[in-house]
């Protein structure tokens, strides 16, 4: 089946999302569409699938224009979706996220289950996926949540399916299925749109690509192209991906875990006796796919976690079972991982999130008084300090984009007087400039003799800004390796292959 | 063992501890601290069952003694079972009610206690809570906050008075009634759902609505014209053949009015709908998680719609109980606050129906046990039995249930493509 | 004569003109009273009381009543404020009290008090004779003084019966000796939980009940008459009027005098005959009764309907002390 | 100037039509089940004009009991006519109070059903040291009305530790601490402590002089100090959440508990101080009710304070400023609507439709234009209080 896309154009307000964009996706072709962040990728998608309704533009099918409105009509259309938040009911089972809105009914209207349980178990051995069709969905690591978005698109016999970014939470290895799943789709007829940020993925995959830049289409080119060309395409400029890192003097373990244990409140280990030190000047990543307990972990070294054994010592104190406060007051930085749920209060001013943490302390208390203006100008120093883009520093802080956002915890987390900074996947969702911006500060704060723990999935990341690197599978950390080690060797670590390193 | 315990584990252990510890309490109190050689006489038959039970007459002491080691026994399990980490809910389950024997057997020393009637007076009081919880039930399962269940219960109960008494048909009341319920849940629907108003304040705005509404009606047509206006007849009781007759079993469950025939059958249905059938699957589905569901396809804001309207029939007929159902004449704000009962006994009862029906049967209970003490006799002060049915609340929802996770949608009005 | 009407005007207590219990009274007999016409005011708090005393000063009102003991004090002060306008308090003496408690009647105000134990002791008498399990019963909507002197004098005339008679016959619900506790609905709305409440004592085997608290006994009422299980006594007025099902179970009514006491002080201000002396309803002065035995008449027997009167003679006469 | 006044207008123009609607609405139940009008409906032109004729008086009864009442002048001062506007203020007091109670909890996140317990408390505790103690005037109020709100604090505080220690709801144990304190304070009213002497009623002695609050406009008006101490409520409430450090972590909590806590504020702290807080106001409200204009204590005194309290608060959006003026109008209908009830025969209830009215339509603009058929006018988004999951 063929999809083609003629002039769409999508405005929110003043803004246009997209801009008269047109695409065609041949009949079995892998058509992969780049961008930066923001650049109207997902804008589009929502619009073919019916998420969104477009200003103008037509959408045409095996040559025949539809009108497509609700994601019905998409459905009934042939066309597939795996969205870039999932879209799964995370208290339902496989089974009934599968079924849902294509139910048949039984006797008495009892729901038909078991079809789809069938179903389920026969794409999975189609695919070689492994998914229990009776899990709830929210106790699956994301990989399998993934994959019960695109088993549900081929249960449905999607003609044309629409990947979102699906690669960004998986394992070099579990991308690797991924990409062998597209291409036996493409062998059976399907077409496939695949939207990734990872150049080297596209040049594997796809048949065809498309560079959209601000809502507009500025290239298409052929997967022949070089990942310099691709990038700068993307992004109007030259880019340079790698940051400079300058070797320098590792000080003394600074932050120890000792037999560390966090648990969920079902009592499960989550995290599992874990060890490691991080030094003075030192950036220890923490690598592992979303769900092998990193997110725990980090959340434990500032006892945000119910439930944890064992020790840390931060500079030789014990703050294992202190408070969230004293933990932080201790010298820990930290930047949580969802900054929308876990860093900043959405409706509070950039510069009431900048005190968050500070409020009650001199300069910006006065005894139980808040000093409004210290507050005001310390805010207008930070803003100025790390580059926090908004028009007042009393604008809420929800206006802001991701990565000014990301700033502003940031320049709070590091204003207190720190020692160790531990920072949860500090760049996901940001664009190439925000990111530039982050893993600068990181490796200033390494270059000012801080211990740095970074938790991150994005392997280029973690090889970039590491010293050593900890790999976390199943609670556990496998191992702890140099950051010299290769992409595939931590890549095989990641997915739980324990290839213990002589120099170990 | 060493092992580090969660949460809900210590919660649980500190439930059998303190389980264990009332066992040990009952048996050392009621069981032999208490004088006396008063007997206590539980009654089984209420009307002419088949098997007339005979009454169980025992010496207070020895009862309470025999109840408490039952629960002591069973608190014993719970340990096992604790440490074993598997399900302590049987065990303790036995174990509360071995203490609340314990409890009424001592309570009751030289007097009779009609067990059947405890429970069957339990479940009159609890059959508004039902209704009205499971109208809230559908309505936030759908990710609609419904406050507003005492505005729907309210009006309806007064237009099935009104409705019965003008056509002297205890049947018509019945059938106006959900017609009534589901004239607020359209009022509930429609702004919440098409004018995206926040639904806590619109439950509020709509009980205080009905409630001068009725009053003020009340006064206007029930009153000067009461022999007209509100003179609703009741249903008879509906012994249902055979099955009434069944000891203990009958009088409670077959020999009711109709209402709660109908009520009973609202539950199995919505129990068996809510987790069973496409409906469920898609209601559950937009209380939880709206985009999703309309990525696949679900009309959202449709089904919510019809969600609140089905809620409001439901309320409606709880409504009716009042009226045609149980009291007869309508009366200024005769539902008495049973709407917020009903939506503590949703909360309380997690979202899920059996859960609220639970929940307001605990309710309904207490109440009625608070009563019957007071009727037999307890030299407790009044005031204080009538707390009973709230504290023992209060103690539910603090010591057993803990925190509860509302359906992730609920009170999130859905607006596609919208700024959430 | 044929003066001009006077204006009576009724502060009403919480719980609405329709309460069917005092509020209701005291709004049914100004009503009837040929020489005033009348109106009132409702009270959705006791914050409610002064205003209201107020609004019927500025509107000139001839003579205010107050409805229930809650509004006494408010009363009395808008009395000593206005002494040419009467006033009259239900269910309280209406005095003037100092810091010390020392109380001095009003001349402007008429406190109506009803020993309502005179008559519920008749009812409580008849009961226990009536009863065949040996047990009666009584409840209330809420332990107010109002109430709960219904439940004495219920509770004293059984005991005077089994005295008499050497009778075991218990009462559920309220004991005079232990006035802490009792049975109640807890409110005066709850029907439907004053309806399993008159179950469960049915289950206790009691066959004569009395529920006191305006109409939260209609649908106990009701579902006696189908079940057949007891018979039932109304409170305030007779409940024969008032009820439309039950009728046929009703044993008595432990009539008060609301009604007739405003209509009678309205009376006495339109003819000039207003005093502040206390009033006092009793079974002497006819304040307070009980009413006829209507349908069940038959059933009563007639040795019984005797002693029933007796009784009231001897309390008339002050032979028999009901407290 | 002139751009300013456009701009005013503008921004009052929803709330305008909101309430507009809402007298409309209430108008035409007033006038539909008046038999007088209705009697009249063969000829559609003496219908309208007596359907509005009647629901004209109604209103104007409204304002005459609620502001002011020429008639009340006559053979007194020029004075004496504002005496429905002090008992609109009577009213509002407690109001306030316990609309405050309602409306920090809401800054908080929680949702506080439980102002009509804590009032309770607030006004058993103001009434035993009103009536029990004799000490010097001034201290008097102060040690009583301190009595209420501690009383009151820890009824309400407790709500916010069972919460913070075993997540019990709030809304449910409000809900159930209300019927407690109801069935409390008919028990107190009993004990010997509350009785007077020689007397059985359930009511309490009246507290002394030096307990009293002062009344403000002579003996005549019963508007007293406690209004002052409600708007300082309301600018305490005001400053508590702006200036202080311990309002920024109420505000922080309740609008993302969980960066809160990541950032290292105590949540369980904020609950439960909240909650005492809100539990202190509530009281307050108790407590100024008896020293201010009941004196003695009974088991109505609550009334519907603390449940009118939740749509004063919602219709003020949960600010102060916004808390007083909705508490300020709805003791305005209720003042008036005695008078309504007593010069036109319309039931005092009418006045709650009105008030139900009113707070919907302020809560949905977007109604208001549908029905209006505005285009698009500058509205602040309407109140947006939380779902159960906080
Ligand atoms: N509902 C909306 N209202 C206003 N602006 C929107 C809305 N949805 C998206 N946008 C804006 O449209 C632009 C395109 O967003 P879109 O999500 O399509 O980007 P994308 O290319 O998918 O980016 P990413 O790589 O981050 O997924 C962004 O700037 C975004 O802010
Ligand atoms: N629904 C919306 N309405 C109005 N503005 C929006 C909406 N969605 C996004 N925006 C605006 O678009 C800009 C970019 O949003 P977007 O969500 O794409 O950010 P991002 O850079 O992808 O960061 P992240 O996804 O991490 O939050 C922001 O300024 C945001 O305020
Ligand atoms: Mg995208
Ligand atoms: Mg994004």
């Amino acid at each position: 089946m063929s999809l083609e896309l003629r002039g769409i154009t999508k405005t929110f307000g003043s803004f246009t999302a997209n801009d008269a964009i047109n695409l065609r996706v041949e009949t079995g072709q892998i058509h992969a569409i780049l961008g930066e962040n923001g650049a109207g990728k997902s804008t589009l998608m929502n619009i073919v699938y019916g998420l969104l309704k477009a200003d103008s533009g037509e959408i045409l099918v095996d040559e025949k224009a539809v009108n497509i409105t609700e994601p019905s009509d998409a459905l009934s259309a042939g066309i597939g979706m795996v969205h870039q938040h999932f879209m799964l009911i995370p208290v339902f089972t496989v089974a009934e996220n599968i079924v849902l809105g294509h139910e048949k009914s039984g006797k008495f209207g009892a729901l038909d289950i078991e079809t789809a349980r069938l179903a389920i178990k026969e794409v999975s051995k189609d695919f070689g996926f492994e998914v229990n069709p009776d899990a709830i969905v929210e106790t699956l690591p994301v990989g399998i949540q993934q994959k019960v978005e695109i088993i549900r698109a081929l249960i449905y016999e999607a003609k044309v399916l629409i990947l979102d970014e699906p690669t960004a939470v998986l394992t070099p290895q579990e991308t690797d299925e991924l990409l062998k799943t597209m291409r036996e789709l493409k062998a059976k007829g399907t077409s496939i749109i695949f939207i990734t940020h990872k150049l080297r993925e596209v040049r594997e995959v796809a048949d065809q690509i498309t560079i959209i830049r601000r809502g507009k289409v500025v290239g298409a080119v052929s997967p022949q192209t070089s990942e310099g060309e691709l990038a700068s395409l993307m992004v109007g400029r030259a880019v340079d991906l790698a940051p400079e890192k300058v070797k320098h003097e590792i000080g003394s373990p600074i932050l120890v875990a000792k037999d560390l244990t966090v648990r969920n409140t079902l009592g499960a280990a989550v995290v599992n006796k874990v060890n490691f030190h991080v030094s003075a000047g030192e950036v220890l990543a923490v690598a592992g796919v979303q769900g092998n307990g990193q997110s725990e972990l980090a959340r434990a070294l500032i006892n945000l976690e119910d439930h944890i054994e064992g020790s840390i010592l931060l500079d030789d104190k014990e703050i294992s079972g202190a408070s969230i406060y004293d933990s932080l007051h201790a010298g820990i930085a930290f930047i949580p991982e969802s900054r929308e749920l876990d860093g900043l209060v959405g409706s509070f001013s950039i510069a009431e999130n900048l005190i968050l943490d500070l409020h009650d302390q001199a300069p910006y208390a006065n005894g139980i008084m808040l000093s409004a203006g210290v507050v005001m100008a310390e805010a207008e120093k930070r803003a100025k300090e790390f580059d926090i883009r908004a028009q007042s520093v009393s604008d809420a802080v929800s206006t802001l984009s991701g990565g000014n956002k990301q700033k502003v915890v940031i320049a709070r987390e590091l204003s207190r007087p720190v020692k160790v900074l531990v920072a949860s996947q500090p760049t996901r969702g940001l664009d190439v400039g925000s990111i530039e911006f982050v893993h600068e500060r990181i490796l200033a704060e390494r270059d000012a003799g801080r211990g740095v723990i970074l938790f991150s999935t994005e392997l280029d990341e973690v090889m970039a800004l590491a010293d050593r690197i900890a790999v976390m599978y199943r609670g556990e950390i496998l191992d702890i390796v140099d950051s010299n080690v290769t992409r595939e060797e931590l890549g095989l670590l990641m997915a739980g292959v324990a290839a213990k390193k002589a120099s170990a | 063992m060493s092992e580090i315990r969660s949460n809900v584990e210590k919660r649980r252990f500190r439930g059998v501890i303190v389980i264990t510890g009332l066992s040990l309490f009952s048996l050392l109190y009621f069981g032999f601290l208490s004088p006396g050689k008063a007997k206590t006489t539980f009654g089984f038959v209420l009307n002419n069952e088949w098997v007339l039970i005979k009454e169980w007459i025992i010496a207070s002491a020895t009862g309470s003694k025999i109840f408490s080691g039952i629960s002591l026994v069973a608190s014993l399990l719970a340990i096992l079972a604790y440490r074993k980490r598997i399900q302590v809910i049987v065990p303790v389950g036995v174990a509360s009610f071995g203490i609340l024997m314990s409890f009424i057997t001592w309570a009751a020393s030289g007097k009779f206690i009609p067990l059947t009637g405890l429970l069957q007076g339990a479940l009159l009081l609890a059959v508004p809570l039902i209704f009205g919880s499971m109208s809230g039930l559908i309505c936030e399962r759908s990710g609609v906050i419904n406050i507003a269940i005492e505005g729907q219960l309210l009006a309806s109960a007064f237009v099935s008075g009104v409705v019965a008494s003008l056509t002297h048909k205890t049947v018509w009341g019945l059938i106006a009634a959900p017609i009534a319920g589901a004239a607020i849940s359209f009022l509930l629907a429609t702004f919440a759902i098409k004018f995206s108003v926040d639904q806590v304040i619109l439950g509020f705005v709509l009980n205080v609505l009905v409630i001068g509404l009725t009053d003020f009606l009340y006064k206007k047509l029930l009153v000067p014209y009461q022999n007209t206006w509100n003179t609703a007849p009741t249903f008879n009781k509906i012994e249902l053949p055979i099955l009434s007759k069944i000891p203990i079993l009958g009088p409670i469950f077959f020999s009711q009015s109709i209402v709660v025939y109908i009520m009973f059958a609202i539950v199995a249905s919505i129990t068996y709908a809510l987790f069973k059938t496409k409906w469920g699957l898609r209601t559950r589905a937009i209380g939880e998680h709206p985009t999703a569901a309309d990525t696949v396809g679900i009309d959202v804001n449709k089904l919510r719609f019809k969600n609140v309207m089905i809620a409001g029939l439901v309320a409606g007929v709880g409504g009716a109980y009042y009226t045609v159902g149980s009291v007869g004449a309508f009366g200024k704000e005769m539902t008495a606050g049973a709407g917020f009962i009903a939506l503590a006994a949703l909360i309380f009862g997690k979202w899920s129906p059996i859960g609220a029906v639970f929940a307001a049967l605990l309710f309904g209970f207490a109440d009625n046990l608070q009563s019957t003490l007071t009727i037999i006799g307890v030299s407790i002060p009044s005031e204080f039995m009538l707390m009973v049915p709230y504290i023992a609340t209060i103690i539910a929802v603090t010591g057993l249930v803990g925190r509860v996770r509302a359906p992730a949608a609920d009170g999130i009005p859905y607006l596609r493509g919208g700024s959430h | 004569s044929q003066a001009a009407k006077i204006k009576l005007c009724l502060a009403l207590d919480t719980g609405g003109v329709d309460d069917r219990s005092f509020n209701e009274g005291a709004w049914k007999g100004a009503q009837a009273s040929t020489v005033s016409t009348a109106e009132y005011l409702p009270a959705t708090s006791s914050a409610d009381f002064a205003p209201n005393i107020k609004k019927f000063v500025d509107k000139g009102c001839d003579l205010i009543v107050g409805v229930g003991f809650a509004i006494s004090a408010e009363i009395v002060k808008s009395a000593k404020a206005n002494p040419k306008i009467k006033y009259a308090v239900v269910d309280d003496a209406g005095q003037d009290c100092d810091a010390n408690w020392n109380c001095k009647n009003v001349p402007n105000v008429k406190g109506l008090t009803f020993q309502t134990d005179e008559a519920a002791f008749m009812a409580g008498y008849l009961a226990a004779g009536m009863s065949k399990t040996g047990k009666v019963a009584t409840y209330g909507g809420a332990p107010y003084p109002t109430v709960t002197i219904f439940m004495d004098g219920y509770a004293r005339g059984v005991a005077y019966y089994n005295k008499q008679k050497g009778k075991n016959v218990q009462v559920l619900g309220w004991d005079p000796a232990n006035p802490k506790s009792g049975t109640f609905v807890g409110n005066f709305s709850d029907q439907a939980k004053a309806l399993t409440i008159s179950k469960g004592f049915e289950q206790q085997g009691a066959d004569v009940i009395l529920p006191v608290g305006g109409s939260l006994g209609a649908p106990y009422a009701a579902e006696s008459e189908k079940s057949k299980k007891s018979l039932t006594i109304w409170v305030d007025s007779d409940g024969y009027g008032l009820l439309t099902a039950g009728k046929s179970i009703l044993l008595t009514t432990v009539v008060k005098e609301i009604g007739a006491s405003i209509k009678s002080v309205a009376k006495d201000v339109a003819s000039k005959k207003f005093t502040g002396d206390k009033y006092v309803g009793t079974l002497k002065n006819k304040g307070v009764s009980i009413a006829e035995y209507h349908d069940l008449s038959a059933r009563v027997p007639g040795s019984l309907k005797t002693e029933v009167r007796t009784i009231r003679g001897a309390i008339i006469a002050g032979t028999l002390k009901v407290n | 100037m002139r751009n300013s006044l456009v701009k005013f207008g503008q921004a009052i123009k929803l709330p305008g039509l909101s309430f507009g609607l809402a007298f409309t609405l209430t108008g035409l139940i007033i006038a539909f089940s008046d038999a007088k009008v209705l009697s009249k409906i063969g000829s559609p032109l003496t219908f309208i004009k007596s359907a509005v004729a009647t629901a004209g008086n109604a209103y104007l009864a409204l304002f005459q009991g609620s502001i002011f009442d020429i008639n009340l002048t006559k053979g007194h001062n020029f004075f004496q006519g504002f005496y429905p506007l002090s008992e609109t203020i009577v009213i509002s007091t407690p109001l306030i109070l316990t609309g405050l109670s309602v409306a920090l909890a809401f800054k908080s996140g929680l949702f506080n059903i439980g102002a009509q317990g804590q009032f309770i408390f607030g006004a058993i505790g103001a009434s035993y040291v009103g009536f029990h103690f004799h000490l010097p005037i001034v201290i008097h109020v102060i040690a009583a009305a301190l009595a209420g709100m501690v009383l009151a604090a820890i009824w309400g505080g407790a709500v916010g530790l069972l919460k913070a220690k075993t997540g019990a709801h709030e809304v449910i144990l409000t809900i159930m601490m209300n019927y407690i304190a109801g069935y409390f304070i008919l028990w107190t009213l009993k004990t010997s402590q509350f009785l007077r002497p020689g007397r059985i009623d359930p009511i309490a002695p009246e507290v002394n002089q030096s307990a009293r609050l002062p009344l403000l406009a002579g003996a005549n008006l019963r508007i007293h100090a406690g209004i002052f101490i409600a708007l300082a409520a309301a600018v305490f409430v005001w400053w508590l959440l702006t200036k202080t450090t311990i309002g920024y972590k109420f505000r922080s909590v309740g609008a993302n508990s969980a960066a809160s806590k990541t950032a290292g504020i105590s949540v369980p702290f904020v609950l439960t101080a909240t909650m005492a807080i809100c539990g202190a106001l509530a009281g307050l409200g108790g407590a100024v009710q008896v020293l201010g204009s009941e004196h003695a204590l009974n088991a109505d005194i609550a009334g519907s304070f603390g449940f009118d309290a939740i749509t004063v608060a919602l219709l003020g959006r949960a600010q102060p400023l916004g808390t007083v003026f909705a508490a300020l109008l709805f003791g305005a209908l209720h003042a008036g609507g005695r008078t309504m009830q007593s010069s036109t025969g319309v039931p005092l209830d009418i006045v709650l439709v009105t008030q139900a009215l009113i707070v919907l339509f302020i809560a949905a603009p977007t109604f208001v234009r549908f029905v209006f058929r505005l285009k698009k006018i500058n509205s602040s988004a309407g109140l947006t209080s939380k779902g159960w999951n906080g």
